[in-house]
């Protein structure tokens, strides 16, 4: 993957926090600029079925892509655009993905955020919440059976999809395998419609973490820097032998569950707390305080996001579609033992 | 006029309002409506007894089962038919064999929004009904019409047993009705759709209605095609399919879901075993295509049956 | 349901605490005589199936099913003869089922400890484990529905099933719907064949519960003083508003998983620890320190138990056994909806 | 003479022995030697290759799936089949559409213990392989043969698409053969298990043995019986189905399974479209009853088909 330019010396600095902090804004705003491409996208019906975005969550969405290197995985969710840029993913999968050109990582085969290429180490999630953490689970256990060493595995849940079997049973096998994974979840306050107090009624959901004997961590994920520090934290704890690691971030969803979602459900008290804040504004503000730089260098860099994404969508729009009679209508990799003769 | 999807949501007001036992119970079915706002403004009427879910379908259908042994009459909404498969184990091994086990019912209704729809993707699209016929156990509902979605949901409720009530989110907007029934055909019997002497074609769900259109363009060439609506896989109602097959002489069996162990392949076996001789060419069959069901409109529109191709499988079944 | 008389008036002195001792020590003996007979009926052959007996667990059941009272819910598992018999199942419930008898409350259909009777609120289980602890949550919500008060639901798992989807979504609705549910879980080290160590890492698994927002008790599963005293203060708890309690009871089973098995897995050193002890005898140990009864009592009550199973075998053995020809091959309720024509 | 079991056993330790990305996982599989001793000794001879699961059957599964990306060729064990129902979503939505969506396989292998036994139950006895085979991405292996429970096994291992490996427990102990194959037949491959020219038998585990049973005991009447094994009902071998109705003119297809859209459903439909000129009479089916299994033996060896029961329906078939 040729992947997207919002931090080009990155790694090279980071331990530096004042790099670290502005390469995830601008991962951040990178995400943010896309999304609303995305969306226009949509509204101008260039995109058929969901789109699902992260307003308010790339802070900690992208300090979880930033906490992992090359080589590690990443079961990214719905609200990952910023955390699938900065682990390596292109703006153009994402757009082919959306728009289902045929050049896509998925082929138009699936489409929107259930995007991403496995031997690479991004996994395409499907709809089940739950289901990516066992898989996660179980590449570090291939990993281990491999000899590989060093390598940890991240995936993204939401509030909601804590009170799933699969959270369950994924989060106690890695334990029990004490395998290097980290378990963020991002409790937005909202399952789709449904407030948290519908949802479970343990005072933090960090409180899970003794259940399964894990590591857990708590952060403001409205805050950037607070994000980074504790996802590399949590994922530095993984790589060297601490086993399973639970990231627990408040926040709030801005956007809808989906763009076809207005989210009026959300209490507005709750939008004025410290939870409704933008994490990018947020960020921003830091960013100018600190001196680290000017508006005149953020404005260029959110033109530089928006040309970004431009050229990622002009060349998606040039870009064949998939094609019914050139479709290889085979789900098996063995192709000689799939049905040929089944009436379809 | 009312929708298919309005008509589900009546039927689900007069449940509670004429049933004390009934509750709602899923995913986002309370003030919010449900994520296809079939349970819109319930929440309001009925307080209390349409009740948000936490992202547990296990639980959620285990908990229905218990409400159902005591007394109650649960009305389940999954949010999409395919996250039906993390609460499987409940529905085909708690609710499925409670009343064989123990002779006590089980009255449970689930709610399926079912079926492909643009864009729907491999895991918001799926047509489960196969997988829970084949359980014994289980009523499976596949309502084609805006007044079979009103009057066979007011009938699954009213059932003793589990049933699993897939409706089509296709049909959901597309469809509409001047008024809601004020009878409906008992569970079970299937309805001649559009009569015919040519061909019969049997299917169900939103395929009855690529097979009208069919029969329609068919019907120009001067061919008149007999489709018939199954309303409900299971029970399957084999002598209505029998007694066309012996007007027609020819069988073409039309589902959306996926080929192996289909409702089609249910349908041309019984056929084949109890209706042999009427049979005056080999019957066929058409399906989805045998993968997961594509997102983008260009696969998706191929790997489902439609009007199109069911009438080019009709044209090769009528010259045979 | 005629229960079975091993202590005809617990209820009237439950308070008394040498009273309800004695009763449970009698549920105990029962259960234990009973499934000794059921376990020689099995070797004689006259058994066909798994037989899962609850040697050392018989504490902990019986006061499992002391404390609830009649109107109460039990979904029993495979380690409860104890329970089941203080709940009210009878002993002819129990060998008519095992023996397959068509006058038993499965009539063949169903085996072992697949038994019980709904509406009297007794569940029977269905193998899935998990499974039936939604199902007891349903059952208190439909009274909540209905407006009964003051029941509760109990359910016993063991440790191994607290790694299941349906222990965690299970256990997480009943505290969002603060549902008078007791889960009782027996741990005794092992899953089959499988240790703990392997199943789950929390130091104990009563750490679980707070992750839940639920109550939590810790007890000595070889002591029935002790296991009467958690229960009947978790049953209360729920009873009057306190919502899902977890209670963890710490033993060893003292035979194999099924009578199949000899349990060589057992670490030997487990069984010289106070795990290892046999409740019974400890039970009786402290009947005849307290004065309580004397061994001549404790033979009569032996013999007692024994008339009574003797009693169920020789009465299930003159009864009919199901009957293919007659048996009602209907899966449904709604007779008219079943299909004759499927061609069986 | 080695059981049907132990070729089993000795798949799974040649495949350990054979190829170093192969582990097995599941319940007790480890110094237990598994419920029914398929993996007896094989984690001591394979240190760190052979590992207990917690009671997960979901994670248990997806583990593989992550596992398989990575290149492993993990073995799974469901200590029962009817256990996979709780291991069902990342089965038919995960493993079964990875290599669709993205074109990686995944080579997984999941045993399932299947098919009824004395006493065994509602939730020890399911036969679900119609289940599997219904959904797109998946093998359905169903040996009835020691000599295939062995090589199919080390095929299903060696396969790049997830294989369900349906193996009976009937067949367990009951099945002996004198030595372990030294070839095979391919995959998708059916086999004749008896020639015969007035009838055809076509179905799998099992019940391949109750059909080889009437077939002796009708040939003592002077019908020739031809019994075809399909060995895996995904893919299914429908010419050699149609080549040996061909012959025979009579079909009759037999399954333990629930009747509705299984294995016998499935044969009927294709014999039915694609040689419905081959048949002579109309076709028939037989399966176990539309009820749970039931527990005791009495009702147990009523509710599957048998030789007696085989040879009955096939009488019927003959005389039509
Ligand atoms: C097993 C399952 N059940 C239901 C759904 C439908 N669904 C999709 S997103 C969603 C809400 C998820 O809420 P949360 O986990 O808090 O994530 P958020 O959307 O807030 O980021 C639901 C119920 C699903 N995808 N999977
Ligand atoms: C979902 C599921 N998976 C596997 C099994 C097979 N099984 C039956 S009992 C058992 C062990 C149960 O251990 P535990 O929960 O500790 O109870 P115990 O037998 O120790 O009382 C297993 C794995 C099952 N019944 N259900
Ligand atoms: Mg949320
Ligand atoms: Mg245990």
């Amino acid at each position: 993957m040729v992947q997207a330019t919002a931090a080009p010396s990155v790694s090279a600095e980071a331990s530096d926090t004042k790099a670290r902090f502005l390469a995830g804004y601008r991962w951040m705003q990178l995400a943010r600029v896309s999304e609303e491409k995305i969306a226009s996208l949509y509204r101008g019906g260039k995109i058929t079925g969901g789109v699902f975005l992260s307003k308010g969550q790339e802070a900690l969405s992208a300090a979880t892509g930033m906490a992992l290197r090359k080589g590690d995985v990443f079961a990214p969710l719905i609200r990952d655009q910023a955390g699938r840029l900065a682990f390596g993913e292109t703006l153009l999968d994402g757009v082919r993905t959306y728009m289902g050109s045929r050049l896509g990582p998925m082929r138009g085969r699936d489409g929107n955020v259930h995007r991403g290429r496995p031997l690479e180490g991004l996994l395409p999630m499907i709809s089940h919440l739950g289901a990516m953490l066992p898989v996660v689970a179980g590449i570090l256990l291939g990993r281990r059976f491999r000899g590989i060493e060093g390598t940890v595995g991240a995936t993204s849940l939401g509030d909601g999809a804590t009170s799933t079997g699969a959270f369950h049973e994924g989060l106690n096998l890695a334990a029990v395998e004490k395998l290097p994974l980290v378990l963020v979840v991002a409790n937005n306050q909202y399952a789709y419609s449904t407030p948290t107090s519908r949802q479970f009624v343990c005072q933090d959901l960090a409180d899970k973490a003794v259940g399964y004997g894990v590591a857990a961590h708590n952060v403001d994920g409205t805050d950037l820097g607070a994000c980074l520090e504790v996802l590399y934290r949590a994922v530095e704890a993984a790589r060297t032998g601490g086993g399973p690691q639970l990231v627990v971030a408040s926040l709030l969803r801005l956007v809808g569950h989906g763009e076809h979602d207005d989210a009026s459900y959300v209490d507005p008290k709750l939008r004025d707390t410290p939870l409704g804040r933008d994490c990018l504004l947020v960020a921003e503000q830091r960013i100018l305080a600190e001196g680290w730089a000017n508006s005149a260098t953020l404005r260029a860099w959110q033109e530089d996001a928006q040309r970004q994404i431009e050229e990622a969508v002009t060349t998606t729009m040039r870009e064949p579609l998939p094609d019914p009679n050139t479709e290889d209508w085979c789900a098996l990799a063995s192709r000689h033992l799939s049905e040929g003769s089944l009436p379809a | 006029m009312i929708t298919y999807l309005e008509a589900i949501r009546e039927a689900q007001a007069k449940a509670l309002a004429d049933d004390p036992r009934v509750y709602i119970y899923g995913q986002d079915v309370g003030n919010f409506g449900g994520a296809f706002k079939a349970t819109k403004g319930l929440a309001k009427e009925y307080p209390g007894r349409v009740l948000d879910a936490p992202i547990s379908e296990d639980a959620i259908i285990g908990s229905a089962i218990g409400a159902a042994i005591e007394g109650m009459r649960p009305i389940i909404e999954m949010q999409f038919a395919d996250f039906s498969t993390v609460g499987f184990n409940q529905i085909v091994n708690q609710a499925a064999t409670l009343h064989w086990r123990t002779n006590v019912p089980c009255p449970i209704t689930i709610r399926l929004p079912s079926g492909g729809t643009a864009g729907g993707g491999p895991f918001h699209s799926q047509s489960m009904e196969a997988l829970y016929a084949h359980y014994p156990g289980l009523i499976v509902m596949t309502p084609a019409t805006v007044e079979d979605a009103y009057s066979m949901l007011l009938e699954a409720v009213a059932i003793d047993d589990p049933v699993i009530f897939c409706e089509h989110k296709y049909l959901y907007y597309h469809l509409k009705a001047e008024a809601l029934p004020t009878e409906a055909v008992p569970t079970g019997k299937a309805r001649i759709a559009r009569a015919g002497r040519d061909a019969t074609i049997v299917t169900y769900s939103a395929m009855v209605h690529e097979s009208l259109a069919c029969a329609e363009e068919l019907a120009t060439e001067g061919w008149e095609i007999e489709v018939i609506d199954l309303r409900s896989i299971k029970p399957l109602d084999t002598d209505t399919v029998l007694a066309s097959v012996a007007r027609t002489g020819r069988l073409l069996a039309v589902g959306e879901a996926w080929p192996w162990g289909g409702v089609t392949a249910e349908i041309l076996a019984r056929v084949a075993t109890e209706g042999f001789d009427l049979l005056d060419a080999a019957p066929m069959r058409l399906n989805a295509k045998d993968t997961p069901v594509p997102y983008h409109p260009n696969l998706w529109g191929t790997h489902r049956p439609t009007a199109k191709t069911i009438a080019a499988a009709l044209r090769q079944l009528l010259s045979a």
